[in-house]
């Protein structure tokens, strides 16, 4: 088998994610009138990634060969495409949204910035103890389960900086530490990950060989369990860090287009340099 | 011209790399650097203030097209050159799978140990091998960070306690080619020398065998005097000599010096005249060696250098 | 008069501002003119020293096997250079310029912390002092380098004195790094006068902002692993001992996280200083301020995560190595920006020759080169090649010599005549580029060849290999007509503090705020601050028909 | 002044990083241990964990000091102080118990790594809680001269941001050393 054949044949229709994102689509549409804007371009984009990521070869490959794979799957899903979902919800449904209760109140606690950090820096850490994702590997629900928490709360830590009610987001200077204290979070992960000892998920060491590629992905892709367990560390660590900076310089350019604008009038000004 | 060595005299395929892409890179950056100083130039000629001009320019606050410009001509030659780092990276540092090493590297302060597993040869300072032969070597450190390094011959790599390090080496031809140890390591860091014997197969198979022989003790004369001293006069706690109860590996095995070229990693040519110098005081040659000054008569010195010289 | 209260209120009345005290008036001072002033004095005394230092090693150099030095010393020297230069010299010049400057810029009346202020300077000299204590101990001082490679710099390797001397100096200096940092980042961002808005700071504020976070994140990094070092030698600790379990690469890892960030800590204050020059001495507004300020900020953010690359001939796996280089490529964009910016600046201008501009000049040629052989390196091969020879040497002088010390010695010239009120001697001025320019180059062009050609770095001698002496000659040449030019530089400065020429308030007809005060500053900094409503408020003053921000919304 | 604020955030800030070095370098080694003590073998999270929630009360305590100022109750003010002062003095008196018994089994900053990471970690949090219980103190002996009017102060309010921070680093170190050891 080729490199080729293997990310033809590897595709996995998991019908919980095309339903879900169906779900999803048709929710949205409802909501918004079906109408095609900016807005909903960000939604199917962000669902577009959604299945992507859940049922290209990166799924398949991240479940049972490759952490690397594992890696590119859970950054999509924990940082772009709630990213995406979020910033494609419109003011004015998440105002209605917000007023109806318990949610506007549930979204209170949850979006609050400290409680959002945690959950977010949180779910990277706990999901990638080593003897946890042995264990998520092994069980198809709590694959499920893992897959769709990272979804939520991915949403829930976007929230403080990217809230589509301007009321719920934290100033913009708040906004960077929040987001580049996440960035160490993740920073810091991804650097154990990449300089421990290669065998930090023995799931894959020796995986099950279903497929006959190993010899493939092993020998010609030079993918060692240690080579693969650094591009996944370095996964989580750049391309990880870089989505979180790119925010803060979004909250950063926010901060110094509404900086204050201390001006003198003309007149006032021609006074002072008649005084000089 | 004479040879410059270094990165100048390239003497294997993987130096080879490594100095086209050297060549390669410092070309782009010389272009680079001529624009630069180009444009400077003709900035300091044609911008200079005329005496006795009191107007201001034009004030200019820039252009956003201009600066995009600039940021992605340089985003594409980083592009370029990360493209070529890549694909030298392929040629001189494959994979090394489950290879055994050919030679095991090991770095002491001041010098360096050579171990051939295959046949079990031990030498110090002078590592001979195989011409036109990719070796494998494993490199280590006894004590404290070391870098193996030949420039003629390939990249270099630290030797670092508690970390174990590969390195692909080779040499075209045979010859012999000068290294040392890159990494600051001590007092004596500039007098930790490499001497590389690039052989033929046979005459590396040749001096393998050598250096296999255990020498038999001299039993009488003045080296058997010397064989005496080493065992009492404390060589034989650091040094190994085959067939006789010196076997510690602090300082280099001594059963085959006669056939390395230099003293103490260098500081001396190997001769018998330098060998009882070194021995008198190794403390004038490389001060701040492990090598105590043992304080030996002259008549000492002779017997030892005598031993030495009849380990055949 | 204006109505406007144009003077920045000065609500509680600092201490010790008396004129007449004498000496008494400089140690007990807050005033953070006087506290720039003695930081840039310290630094001269380091300079010199470590030009010492620099010149036994070049002498120890000057032929093959000389023994000039013993190899102790000759290690002691490079040691206490590297550290001296970087953290006594380069570090508290650049952070004490932005000490006398910044308040100015800003239009402030001092700094946030007027007493932290002082407790900064301080233990700058504490540390110095600690460091070169150690040259009075039995054994002398640290000869294991300034990055202090773990474990030579441990017991059993290193038993003297000197590293534990020289790991406290440096904390206490760390210390007030940081506290300068925190100073710093809480006066711009606080203290700034009216209209001087964040898009209208001077770059070389903007310089210093992103500096100072880089120090209060980055200095915390080698505290700690000074700490741990500490710890290790002191106590027996086994951190860094890989005898005992600990790890050697830990200490890089650390000690680079730290010492990659720094290099831009000593190099962005220095692009500050150039982005004030050029601009002036061209007539012309600096070309693209937001892209030599957001360049800035990105290679702030960039600098924390390349450390590795100096660390490729360690064994990190080549998946870390070829990651470690790209982004140290990157860095070369947002650099690249910066200097185009600066031709651009000087592009069209009408240009003033004098020494100031001559460094600026300059610093463009011999920083281009620097950077450039740094883009090289960083691809992993070809660090193979070079790393721990003379071409990084080279490399590293070319950006720290030609770089920071060029734009230094391009601020003392330019604002001398605000310091002191006296003008420094253009002549004078002229002799000390020239010589330093050709001593420069002398010194360390040929430094690259030498590397290639297979010389490492750090030792105390070497063999007579083909050109190896007559090029390390021309090279240790090269560092006595440096250390003659910078006899002339401390000459001039001298001569020029008695007779120069008494300078008006604005002498180069800049536009920063500093300019609008008297020469040397009140003590109260300003009788009245401009109005602020460009970047360059003296230009908008000067000519009020062409104003930099016509459309400057009225309000007030 | 917001000016103290933002410098006691900006130092705590800094401050973080160094305590994060001190972790990674015990995280580092935390696999590493081949032979003798380690976090699993010689530490009792449970007793720690109450001698923790002392200094977890002090956070709580601390606040309704800073409430109390801001409600210019200046009695309950210097109350809360002092609870918090014993709070702080409560968990030191732990550590310091429990690192007399570790160096009784002859576990010490240099019989291994773990002694190493786990002496310097915990130590430079206990000196950190020392200097606030120096500058509580300091606060207190203010309070007793009637110095904090309120309804703000910036002294009472930066050490309490301090000290909020010393204790979300215990937070972190308490999970990292004994959580971590016994999952």
């Amino acid at each position: 088998m080729n490199i080729w054949q293997v990310l033809s044949s590897t595709w996995n229709m998991e019908p919980w994610v095309l339903i879900s994102a169906l779900f999803l689509l048709i929710g949205y549409g409802i909501a918004t009138g079906f109408k095609f804007t900016k807005l909903s371009a960000l939604f199917v984009s962000g669902i577009a990634l959604y299945v992507f990521a859940l049922v290209s070869p990166l799924d398949y490959l991240g479940r049972t060969y490759l952490f690397s794979a594992h890696m590119i799957q859970h950054i999509l899903l924990l940082l772009i495409v709630p990213l995406l979902l979020l910033l494609a919800i419109p003011e004015k449904l998440a105002k209605k949204a917000l007023s109806v209760e318990p949610f506007g109140s549930i979204m209170k606690v949850l979006g609050h910035p400290l409680i959002a950090w945690f959950l977010g820096v949180g779910a990277m850490w706990v999901w990638h103890l080593p003897s946890l994702h042995d264990m998520v590997l092994a069980n198809d629900n709590l694959y499920i389960a893992q897959q769709i928490s990272f979804v939520l709360i991915g949403m829930i830590f976007w929230w403080p900086v990217f809230a589509p009610v301007e009321s719920r987001r934290l100033s913009p200077l708040t906004s960077t530490l929040y987001l580049s204290s996440a960035c160490l979070g993740c920073t810091i992960l991804g650097m154990l990950i990449t300089f421990a000892g290669a065998g930090l998920y023995a799931a894959y060491m020796t995986p099950v060989d279903t497929m006959g590629i190993l010899p493939l992905l092993r020998g010609e892709l030079c993918l060692t369990p240690g080579v693969d367990q650094q591009i996944g560390g370095l996964t989580m660590w750049v391309p990880g860090c870089l989505i979180y900076l790119t925010a803060s310089m979004v909250t950063l350019a926010r901060w110094y287009s509404t900086e204050e604008n201390y001006e003198i009038s003309t007149t006032h000004y021609k006074e002072i340099k008649n005084f000089e | 011209m004479e040879n410059l060595g270094g990165l100048f005299n390239p003497s294997s395929p993987d130096m080879e790399a490594m100095t086209d892409l050297t060549y390669y890179i410092l070309a782009i950056s010389i272009v680079i650097l001529a624009i630069i100083v180009v444009a400077v130039t003709y900035i300091i000629i044609r911008y200079r203030k005329t005496p006795g001009d009191k107007t201001e320019p034009y004030q200019n606050f820039g252009d956003t097209r201009l600066e995009i410009v600039w940021t992605v001509i340089p985003i594409a030659i980083v592009a370029v050159l990360f493209q070529l780092t890549c694909s030298t990276m392929k040629v001189i540092d494959p994979p090394i799978g489950d290879r055994e090493p050919d030679i095991v590297v090991i770095g002491h302060q001041w010098w360096w140990e050579f171990y051939y597993p295959d046949s079990g040869v031990i030498t110090a300072n002078e590592m001979h091998i195989p011409a036109g032969k990719k070796l494998l070597l494993r490199v280590e450190s006894i004590d404290v960070i070391h870098d193996f390094w030949l420039p003629e011959l390939g990249p270099k790599i630290d030797a670092v306690p508690g970390h174990t390090n590969h390195l692909w080496f080779a040499a075209a031809e045979p010859g012999v080619y000068l290294g040392a140890c890159a990494e600051f390591c001590g007092t004596q860091h500039a007098n930790m020398r490499i001497r590389v014997v690039a052989q033929t197969q046979e005459d590396f198979d040749k001096w393998q065998e050598e250096e296999l022989v255990v020498p038999k003790t001299p039993r009488s004369g003045i080296a058997a005097e010397g064989a005496e001293l080493f065992q009492t006069k404390a060589c034989m706690n650091c040094h190994t000599i085959f067939g006789t109860p010196a076997a510690a590996r602090i300082g280099p095995n001594l059963t085959h010096l006669n056939n390395r070229q230099t003293i103490g990693a260098g500081v001396l040519t190997n001769s018998p005249e330098n060998l009882a110098k070194w021995l008198i005081d190794p403390q004038k040659y490389k001060q701040g060696s492990l090598m105590p000054n043992m304080k030996l008569s002259d008549s000492e010195v002779k017997a030892i250098v005598a031993y030495l010289e009849a380990l055949k | 008069m204006s109505k406007i209260p144009l003077v920045p209120e000065n609500t509680k009345p600092l201490p010790a501002l008396g004129e007449n005290q004498g000496m008494l008036s400089w140690v007990a001072s807050v005033d953070h003119k006087q506290i720039g002033i003695m930081y840039l004095i310290s630094t001269m005394v380091f300079f010199v020293i470590g030009g010492l230092e620099a010149l036994v090693i070049r002498m120890q150099l000057a032929k093959p096997e000389f023994d000039f030095v013993s190899p102790e010393v000759y290690n002691q020297m490079f040691t206490m250079h590297g550290t001296t230069m970087i953290f006594f010299v380069v570090m508290p010049f650049l952070i004490g310029l932005g000490v006398y400057l910044v308040p100015l810029m800003i239009g402030a009346r001092d700094m946030a912390f007027p007493r932290l202020n002082a407790l900064s300077f301080w233990l700058v000299v504490f540390g110095g002092i600690l460091l070169y204590y150690s040259f009075l101990t039995q054994s002398g001082p640290s000869e294991v380098g300034w990055f202090a490679y773990a474990p030579l710099s441990e017991k059993p390797f290193s038993l003297n004195k000197g590293p534990t001397y020289w790991a406290l100096g440096l904390l206490a200096t760390g210390i007030s790094s940081v506290a300068s940092g925190l100073n710093n980042i809480v006066t711009i961002l606080t203290m700034r006068t009216k209209g001087m808005t964040m898009r209208r700071l001077p770059l070389f504020v903007w310089m210093i902002l992103v500096t100072s976070f880089l120090l209060i994140f980055v200095i915390p990094i080698i505290a700690s692993a000074f700490a741990m070092m500490l710890l290790d030698r002191l106590l027996d600790a086994t951190f860094f001992t890989p005898a005992h379990g600990g790890s050697a690469i830990l200490w890089q890892h650390f000690f680079w996280g730290f010492g990659h960030p720094e290099v831009y800590i000593l190099v962005l204050p220095a692009f500050g200083i150039i982005s004030e020059v050029i601009p002036v001495f061209s007539r012309k507004p600096i070309y693209g301020y937001e892209f030599v300020a957001g360049s800035t900020v990105a290679i702030g953010l960039l600098s924390m995560g390349v450390w590795a690359h100096h660390m490729f001939a360690v064994g990190l796996g080549n998946v870390a190595n070829l990651y470690f280089s790209l982004a140290s490529m990157l860095i070369a964009i947002p650099t690249g920006i910066k200097v185009l910016n600066w031709v651009a600046t000087m592009w069209g201008g009408k240009i003033w020759f004098a020494t100031p501009m001559l460094f600026a000049t300059a610093f463009i040629i011999e920083f281009v080169l620097g950077g450039l052989t740094g883009v090289a390196i960083a691809s992993v091969p070809i660090d193979w090649v070079a790393t721990d020879t003379y071409f990084i040497v080279a490399h590293f002088h070319y950006v720290l010599f030609g770089g920071s010390l060029f734009a230094i010695f391009a601020g003392v010239y330019y604002w001398f005549p605000k310091f002191t009120g006296r003008m420094m001697s253009e002549r004078l001025g002229k002799w000390h580029f020239w010589l330093t320019v050709i001593g420069f180059n002398m010194t360390f062009f040929i430094q690259h060849f030498l590397g290639l050609m297979g010389m490492p770095r750090r030792t105390y001698t070497y063999h007579d290999f083909p050109y190896w002496g007559s090029m390390n000659l021309l090279s240790t040449i090269g560092a006595f007509v440096l250390a003659i030019s910078v006899l002339i530089f401390i000459w001039n400065i001298r001569r020029s503090l008695k007779h120069g020429e008494k300078a008006p308030d604005n002498p180069w007809n800049a536009w920063t705020l500093e300019w609008a005060t008297s020469s040397p500053p009140a003590v109260h900094n300003f009788d009245l601050v401009p109005p602020v409503r460009g970047r360059r408020p003296l230009w908008d003053l000067e000519h009020p028909d062409n104003p930099d921000e016509p459309n400057a919304k009225i309000v007030l | 002044m917001a000016n103290n604020k933002m410098l006691i955030g900006f130092f705590v800030a800094s401050e973080s990083i160094f305590f994060l070095m001190l972790i990674l370098a015990y995280v580092n080694f935390h696999g590493t241990i081949t032979d003798g003590p380690t976090a699993a073998n010689s530490l009792d999270p449970l007793r720690t964990g109450i001698f923790s929630l002392f200094l977890l009360a002090s956070s709580f305590s601390v606040w309704l000091a800073g409430r109390s100022m801001a409600s210019k109750n200046h009695f309950m003010l210097k109350i809360w102080l002092v609870v918090t002062i014993l709070l702080g003095a409560l968990f030191i008196y732990g550590q310091a118990s429990e690192w007399l018994g570790l160096i009784d089994q002859n576990i010490t900053i240099s019989r291994n790594v773990f002694g190493t990471t786990f002496f310097t970690l915990t130590g430079f949090h206990g000196f950190h809680v020392c200097v606030g219980l120096l500058m509580l103190t300091i606060l207190l002996g203010l309070a007793m001269f009637g110095d904090f009017k309120g309804p703000k102060s910036d002294g009472v309010e930066c050490v309490s941001i301090y000290w909020h921070f010393v204790d979300g680093v215990w937070i972190v170190v308490y999970s990292v050393i004994y959580l971590w050891a016994f999952l």
